[in-house]
């Protein structure tokens, strides 16, 4: 089984860190990983968006044009990728700063309030880790075990961070699991 | 009572949008020069020679005929076309990586020939197309993505002065250095970018104006903070000024 | 003092939202919009027109050349 | 056990470079590697080591050059504009025999082309991009793991043969994290020294010199012969590869780099429709595998060669395939990474399936 | 009828380009082709056109470039080093579709090698030396009467298919000294205007862009491939070679330039002691004449390929003959120019007479 | 009373015949470079970085470690040497062709960058190798072999003045530019060459001297009257003097 | 046939000029020509010279390492080119600078007193056309007719200075001619 | 005034006539010689060594370093 998986949005808005502990988990899972972001004058003004692609074997393409799931952080990059969603795929809407639907219906849409999340939290900037629960939750393709050791992993030093971080996750995974649950 | 237009997008810029982050003030420097166009009446003929950088898509905004020369050579491009057409109006948009570190030989020959080309030189202290590493503009002390701990002069030399250099060249009939993060600042910038496109309407020579400006996405600041960043930190270093004229004032 | 009356007329769609017009009009005419344009950002909005006294210095900051500034003339 | 991390192409190879023994880079910017110079200028302090930010490639290769004279172990790292700019400094490593590694992360082209990743850097790589009679070696990585193990190799075939070494990768290698493991440190001391020939100051000894040239072309023929059974030499010994389910294969793929590991998926899901595939993938790309790849193809039904170029390997595929078996090719350009689906479509119209 | 004059090779070459209505030339100093920028700095003024001596050949190919956007006939002129130096502008050039003609009389390599005449440069001039998918049309004179003849041809291919083309020459071309009857001189009104692209100022029309580059891969490809279709009509149409004595031979003698004429003399020679020997001379050394020479050799009892290099040409001899014929290989190097005597011994030895 | 040596060839020169034509003024340079390498102590330690140029063989005549860089490239490839081996003295020699025209680039940024090299520049306002081209120094009006009819700045440019430019870059310890026509100028030259070295050795930053020099072969003079003519029509363009000194007297 | 000749001096002696004539009066009299110089740093302090090849079929290779004549200006191109003469060929020496004796005994050598010649004729600038009449009257490889023509060409204008020359190229012609019959 | 007393050696096989030491002796020291070094050139000779001061001038303006130059001292 392979998976790809986009996630876009603006520069500030950790969108390839999302990316990275993705991978990581799924390394520590034993998968075989790639990440691989976009890159360019792209960046400027644009979307910034990396792909990760997970698989029980070698994997041949990092790059892709379809996805079993997209991570839309922005308009711009809901506009962008949304169409790329494979049928039956997963598309991730960050619903505190898109205020618009998918034109999609034939995926599995799952909106999720990052900003909120992460203000109730305290800290605007684990809005993106409320996002990467909600992935994991909706899709079930890391453990939450693996997660947070790729979590820890990353963030490393800023053992303070840590557990605002994993709360953002738990909340995006139960909020996830609570939309597929309807 | 009628409302007039005062001021509005310029004849020689094309509809396209500027491709800059926010608040980049490339922009600002671009309508300038369609101002100038404008004003000379020469878009017809002329031909822009964008830079490899962040303006590498300056040829499609100047609504102008135009190329895109290799990283650092526009002005060895600009004198190609001069050379061959010498009626036309040749100008080339650089930034100071492009400029002042792999085009050094380029602009300075072109201003020791005195060619008669315009040259508007970006100078932001970094490499913004390829994510904020060091230019030879960058200050002593900033932190570039490939200077981590700062620009030591020890290891990585000291900010170039290009105009103070290429005001040592004889073929330079126009040289200015300008700033454009405020109002008044863009206005006294137009002027000079004016003088330097008449120094080569005239014949006399090599115009050039080195254009201070803003990189909020590689400086980590937001735009109007890198306004004043400009003021507080650049200025110092790269002071204003006329370092040539010959091309005397305008009636 | 007479007052010169001014307008302006911003390109929305093209605005970036970078504020560098917010920053420098001196009589405070614009301001962020609270909705979004297609390419996501919040563009400037001249909210308190009247004011404005047609000095084009948002014009001449503008880096985006998004904005067209009108003066009031006695009519031909 | 070494530990498995998840890097970055770029980052891969700086510390691979680092972990080899390499304490000097000159670089100056260029997309898609400039990770790999802002990895160093962070690295190098933290190692004793030198990162210099260049003016240009023109000066980053003369660097490079003059870095070599003194036998220390030097990198450089580019794209496709960039290595161009090079050709003259490279010809010049080359003639006068300087070790070094130089990194290729080539990219769409000609010209400022675009910044996706691409392969069109082939024959400038194999054939001599810059003037005059002389090969590099030419290592191509089709993963991270790879990548990191091919610095040491380079490094290593750089300093046996006293010959420039050019890591050829694209966007894709430079770009995506991958889970690797790295090397130990090379010891200082274990590295070779080069004191018979090296510029370090001529204490105690006859002067040393270094160049590419003699005015006396009866000397220079001389010096080029030399070259050439350098290269021989080479050629006999340093020839990698490899072969995947070649065995019971009906059709040979042959690709490089990306390329190389994006094939291994359509070997699969050839096979999966009944398709006996297999793939040759040349990992030094000079000196190229012929006779093997000659010795593989005989009998086969047929050969696709695919490539993100307008069919550089292909030349010398055609050398060693000759008439042995009908050759196909299949591109994409510009940035385009194909996919292991549209190469099988591809594949099967050969096959007129 | 046309006057036979005594000229020097690089004046032959200055003076043909002239009257092919070249009026644009750029150019650095560099042994063995000097008298050329010499004679263009005299002779430019005094036709109307421009000569400037520029301060490299990094300058000098994007002058090339700026003169060529504007859709004038331009010319340069280098010996091997300049014109690595020029790789990243060439592969621009040949990206943006610009014509111009690009002289190189190469000289002993690699590096700063010599000064005297060689051959090494032709995988650089063939297979791209600069980065990225491009192929430059390379057309290789063998005596001073053809360098004038392909000059004028230059021009006309250089604008009928908007691609820079090089004529490869050698330091024997650019030195000696032989008759040649020179074409008249072209009429300007005659000469290509490139109205629909060239940069003219836009007076009254859209306005032109002349670029090597888009960022957008997917159009980088469709440009990439409209190239390649390019490349493939000048494949079909313009391969050009010299037959000399092949009809009856059994020895095919293949080399290019200065060794083609040299060749010649083998071919008298050997005939003289009753070796039956005729000469494959490629003139265009891309587009390669594989086909014709594949033909030829079948039946053979050798290909002897000689060159003033390690073996260049020899892989596209390799490419055509395939297995049709045993191939021998003799090579000079460094400067060294063979004698037909040598030839003719190596000749021997390999029919093992 | 006996007779005591108070000149010789200096340690640091091997025996190898100088490939100068006769009375070409490289060679009083070549000799006062290794005089002070001798009175500095640092042959052993030195590295010679010859250039393309007439200078080409200068890698033969040093008695030290030596290498050939590309044309005008010196500077870079002394850069490498020198970031290799920062306890080595690294020196270029080059020619006007050289550093002022192809080399432009690598010399300015080197001398940005304070770079500890020295270089010994040789303005002959000619390319001596290739035959007597125009360089960058060539005086206007002068006739060369591509400048038949005299230089013309309108379509050749001006004379480039290196160290007036180079002195507009804050890397730089030592600048001079001195002439070798005189036995006294030859004296004053070793001088500011001796402290272009201290420079480098005292890790103050780069070391620059440029030697107005003759090319009787070029200049179509015979070597006698080369002498007179550099007075006469160099030395007016290209004023002598100290640019910069950072070193102090030495004690 | 095909006959090679060396042309060998210093820089200043006219050589290549004296290699330029004999090729045009070659070229004039319907043979295949090529005149070839030496180039590069060579030029300075060394030698300059240069190599004619004329032959009735094309010529092949202009440069060549063994000569059937050889012409030494002065010191320094006689001990360079001496060994390169075929048995039975011919090498000129210039007397009026080369004060030895060549070391070859299997070839013709003629010495010309070039300079003075030239001297007697009122101008030093005509040496090499005394040598040049040598050649041509040593070897008879063009008819003087052909050869006079070829320098009426090179010169060109300077009518005054043919008439000079072409004095310098008979008085070499003659002592050559003489010197043979001894 | 007392004169000092030099004497200077030339190495005139590597000598290439160039005369520069010959015009700036003050003391006219040094000539041509009539004869030819292997090279061709007539190489400089101290024709008049009696009249060297040891100035070093033709050792400082010879540009391929054929001079010795000598200074009488007191032995020591
Ligand atoms: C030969 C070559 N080297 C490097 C690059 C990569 N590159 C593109 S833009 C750029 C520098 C841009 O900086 P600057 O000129 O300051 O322009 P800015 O983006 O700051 O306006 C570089 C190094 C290139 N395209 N070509
Ligand atoms: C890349 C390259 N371009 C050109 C040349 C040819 N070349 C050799 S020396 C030289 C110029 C020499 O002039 P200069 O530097 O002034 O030294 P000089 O001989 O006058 O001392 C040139 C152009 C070369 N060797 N390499
Ligand atoms: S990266 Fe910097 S210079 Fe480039 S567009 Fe953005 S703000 Fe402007
Ligand atoms: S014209 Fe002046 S007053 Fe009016 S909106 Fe703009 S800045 Fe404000
Ligand atoms: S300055 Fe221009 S782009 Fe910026 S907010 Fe105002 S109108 Fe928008
Ligand atoms: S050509 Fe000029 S610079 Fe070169 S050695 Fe001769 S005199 Fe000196
Ligand atoms: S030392 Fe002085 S006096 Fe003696 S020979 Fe030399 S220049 Fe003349
Ligand atoms: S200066 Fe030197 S080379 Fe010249 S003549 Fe005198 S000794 Fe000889
Ligand atoms: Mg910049
Ligand atoms: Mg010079």
């Amino acid at each position: 089984m392979t998976t790809r998986i986009i996630f876009a949005g603006f520069g500030g808005q950790g969108v390839m860190l999302m990316g990275q502990i993705l991978s990581l988990a799924g390394m520590l899972e034993g998968k075989h990983v790639t990440w691989m972001p976009s890159y360019g004058p792209e960046m400027r003004g644009g979307t910034a968006n990396c792909t990760v692609v997970m698989s029980d074997e070698e994997v041949a393409s990092p790059v892709t044009e379809k996805a079993e799931v997209v991570v839309a952080m922005n308009i711009p990059s809901l506009l962008k990728f949304q169409d790329d969603v494979i049928p039956n795929g997963f598309l991730f809407i960050n619903q505190s700063v898109i205020d618009r639907d998918s034109n999609r219906t034939d995926i599995n849409v799952i909106k999720v309030p990052c900003n909120e999340i992460a203000d109730e939290l305290g800290n605007l900037k684990v809005s993106n880790m409320a996002m990467l629960g909600a992935v994991v939750g909706g899709t079930d393709i890391v453990s939450t075990d693996n997660l947070f050791k790729a979590l820890e992993k990353k963030l490393g030093s800023k053992a303070s961070m840590i557990e605002i971080n994993k709360q953002a996750v738990m909340k995006g995974y139960e909020l996830a699991k609570a939309s597929l649950v309807k | 009572m009628a409302m007039q237009i005062i001021q509005k997008k310029p004849e020689s810029l094309t509809d396209k949008e500027f491709t800059y982050c926010p608040g980049c003030t490339h922009g600002i420097t671009h309508r300038l020069v369609a101002e100038v166009l404008d004003e000379l009446g020469i878009r017809e003929k002329t031909v822009t020679v964008g830079p490899v950088g962040c303006s590498v898509f300056a040829y499609q905004f100047f609504n102008t005929d135009a190329t895109v020369a290799a990283h650092g050579r526009a002005p060895a491009v600009a004198t190609g076309i001069k050379r061959a057409r010498p009626d036309l109006c040749v100008f080339t948009y650089q930034g100071d990586g492009d400029l002042a570190a792999i085009g050094t030989a380029e602009i300075m020959h072109a201003a020791n020939r005195g060619e008669k080309i315009t040259t508007i030189f970006i100078n932001n202290a970094i490499y913004g197309m390829t994510g904020g590493q060091m230019a030879p503009t960058t200050l002593l002390g900033m932190k570039t993505t490939t200077t981590p701990y700062g620009r030591n002069s020890n290891n990585d030399g000291y900010p170039i002065h290009v105009s103070e250099i290429i005001k040592e060249t004889k073929g330079v009939a126009y040289l200015a250095r300008v700033k454009v993060n405020t109002p008044q600042d863009v206005q006294k910038a137009k002027k000079a970018i004016k003088k330097a496109f008449l120094a080569q309407l005239k014949g006399i020579g090599f115009g050039m104006v080195e254009v201070l400006s803003t990189c909020p996405t590689n400086w980590g600041l937001d735009p109007v903070a890198a306004l004043k960043w400009l003021d507080e930190h650049m200025v110092p270093e790269y002071p204003l000024g006329v370092f040539v004229d010959k091309v005397g004032d305008e009636q | 003092m007479p007052k010169v009356k001014g307008m302006i007329e911003i390109n929305q769609e093209r605005c970036k939202g970078c504020g560098l017009c917010i920053s420098v009009c001196p009589t405070k005419v614009i301001e962020f919009s609270d909705s979004f344009n297609s390419k996501g950002y919040h563009p400037a909005e001249a909210k308190a027109m009247d004011k404005c006294i047609a000095c084009s210095f948002c014009y001449h900051i503008c880096p985006d050349v998004c904005i067209t500034v009108y003066r009031e003339i006695e009519s031909a | 056990m070494a530990e498995r991390v998840l890097v970055k192409g770029t980052e891969a190879i700086g510390e691979a470079a680092v972990r080899a023994g390499c304490r000097l880079f000159f670089g100056y910017p260029i997309t898609p590697q400039n990770e790999l110079p802002e990895y160093m200028s962070k690295r190098m302090p933290e190692v004793g080591g030198s990162f210099l930010q260049t003016e240009s490639e023109v000066a980053t290769i003369n660097m490079v050059y003059g870095a070599a004279c003194t036998g220390r172990r030097v990198m450089t790292s580019t794209s496709s504009p960039g290595f161009s700019l090079m050709q003259e400094g490279v010809s010049y490593m080359a003639g006068a025999e300087l070790p070094a590694v130089l990194v290729n992360v080539v990219r769409g082209g000609p010209g400022l082309g675009d910044i996706q990743p691409a392969q069109g850097d082939y024959w400038q790589a194999t054939k001599g991009g810059g003037h005059g009679d002389y090969k590099l070696i030419v290592l191509a990585p089709s993963t991270l793991q790879e990548a990191v193990d091919l610095i040491g190799l380079a490094f290593d075939l750089a300093d046996e043969y006293r010959n420039p070494v050019i890591v050829l990768a694209d966007g894709v290698i430079g770009q995506i994290m991958e889970p690797v493991t790295f090397p130990e440190f090379r010891d200082p001391d274990t590295l070779p020294k080069h004191d018979s020939w090296a510029l370090q100051g001529a204490v105690g000894r006859e002067k040393h010199v270094v160049t590419s040239f003699d005015i006396d072309p009866v000397v220079l023929e001389k010096m080029n012969f030399e070259l050439v059974d350098k290269f021989e030499r080479i050629e006999s010994k340093e020839k990698r590869w490899e072969e995947y389910k070649l065995d019971d294969a009906d059709v040979v793929i042959t690709s490089f780099g990306t390329i190389g590991r994006i094939s291994k998926s359509v070997v699969e899901k050839a096979r999966e429709e009944g398709i006996k595939v297999g793939l040759f993938r040349p990992i030094t790309l000079w000196p190229f595998p012929y006779e093997r790849l000659e010795e593989i193809v005989k009998g086969k039904k047929l050969v696709l060669d695919v490539e993100m170029n307008m069919g550089q390997m292909l030349e010398d595929v055609k050398l060693a395939v000759k008439d042995n078996a009908p050759i196909a090719f299949y591109k994409r350009m510009g940035g385009m990474v194909p996919t292991p689906e549209e190469i099988l479509n591809a594949l099967k119209m050969e096959l007129g399936r």
